[in-house]
């Protein structure tokens, strides 16, 4: 049920495994991590949802954060995500407009767009 | 009556707690297995909006979840004790002051999307915002 | 003050809800993993004994369950509505009315004999099951 | 998490599987299963507790009953149960003295003592 985070890198992109539950109390770990890795240097991210139970508003704040900080590095931020209970809050939202989401690490990886 | 109430210091780490109550009170009073994310999405957003309104507004008093069940309908009321005019100005310059997000906008966003009954009202002594679902006419099981 | 609230009418159906809550916020509070079966099992014992006292007595108010959480220790307190008189008499009167059970006072051996701190208290305004457990003190994991 | 109750038998005695949690709520089916057994004339009863999450005081006062009455048809009742947390509560309540506890369905389904 906490959150988990693990990071891996997959050709010229960092791949962040999330798992568990980002809500109020977990989001300011994600949010850490990102503010971490865009300051190391990695501006080019696929954040893979597929082990997230629960996600909320602080969670998207959070990813719109990170794709802000990336983008003013030219960089990318992409999601990989699967479930339809998680696709349907960023429906909600409108942020399937504002990120690319894709069905799989690899899509995400390859995709350019 | 509410039949089950739940208060809690305004803490993130609580909100979950206030999640798992209400999707267990939910469950048994019999809202549609299908329906219960979006319970539990909900009053997550509706608890971290109450905890940040507390906390911005220094108020230490704790905030407030209410579970009513009538023949029809399950109810969820969730109260913080922010005058509104007070929470207006916090959510403001939250928002503003918050590094990158403007969590308190999206989490009233995700609520209206979700939720098809649900009211949102301020007053002096703090906002509440109403949800509710149907229950099953049958006993689930 | 109380980290955590949690009110709810005397019914069965809710025993299961404070024990949910009870071990949720004692593992956050960090109490020992290993302690957590007896603070869910001291928790709903003390609250099926308030919910049977509020039934026999016809008393409408709700069971009261408080969580705490000091430097040190985590502490729990049940209260019920029925003044201990009363009390006494629906604790009697109800054991010996049930089939084959008294169970009110094996509720209560059952919380004696697991849980170390535990005070019990009677008074006009109802009574009170207060129980503790220890904290680890790092973080837990 | 709920209750569950299933009956079968071995040899001349009756097993009940009892899974779930037996609390203030859930208790009353199982003396209902419990009444109906006896009723319809068994009066050797074997509990297996193995699937058991939870027990509390009035599960205890639902065993105790089914006891009380399978005795006076001059019957038994025993109990299956390896799990400590589930020992441990009759054991404080001095239950393990009233109840003959097993560790497996075949032990006590051939027990006479
Ligand atoms: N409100 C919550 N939402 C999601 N996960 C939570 C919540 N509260 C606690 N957790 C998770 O439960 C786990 C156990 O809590 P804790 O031991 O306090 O962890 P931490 O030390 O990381 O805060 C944590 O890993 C945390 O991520
Ligand atoms: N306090 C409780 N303790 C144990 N189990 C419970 C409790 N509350 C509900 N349950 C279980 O959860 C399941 C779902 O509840 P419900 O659909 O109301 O079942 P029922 O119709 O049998 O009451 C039930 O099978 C019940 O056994």
């Amino acid at each position: 049920m906490d959150l988990s985070l693990s990071t891996r890198t997959v050709g010229d992109r960092t791949v962040v495994e999330v798992g568990g539950e980002i809500d109020v109390y977990t989001a300011p770990k994600l949010r850490e991590c990102l503010v971490e890795l865009v300051n190391e240097g990695n501006y080019h991210l696929v954040v893979d949802m597929e082990g997230v139970d629960f996600l909320d508003s602080t969670g998207l704040g959070v990813l719109v954060g990170g794709l802000k900080r990336v983008r003013a590095h030219e960089g990318s931020l992409r999601l990989v995500c699967n479930q339809e209970r998680i696709l349907k809050i960023f429906r909600i939202t409108g942020l399937t407009k504002v990120f690319p989401i894709h069905a799989s690490v690899d899509e995400a990886a390859s995709a350019t767009d | 009556m509410a039949i089950v109430e739940l208060r809690f210091s305004a803490l993130p780490e609580h909100v979950r707690t206030a999640r798992l109550v209400a999707s267990a009170v939910a469950r048994k009073a019999g809202v549609d297995e299908q329906l219960l994310d979006e319970v539990r999405l909900a009053v997550g957003e509706a608890c971290s909006r109450a905890v940040a309104l507390h906390q911005r507004g220094g108020v230490d008093t704790p905030v407030r979840v209410e579970l009513e069940e009538s023949e029809k309908r399950f109810s969820i009321e969730v109260g913080d004790a922010v005058p509104s005019q007070a929470a207006v100005a916090a959510g403001d310059g939250g928002a503003a002051a918050e590094e990158d997000e403007d969590t308190g906008e999206m989490g009233l966003a995700v609520i209206s999307g979700l939720v098809d009954d649900v009211e949102i009202v301020g007053g002096d002594g703090g906002g509440t915002i109403r949800m509710s679902w149907p229950l099953v006419g049958a006993p689930v099981r």
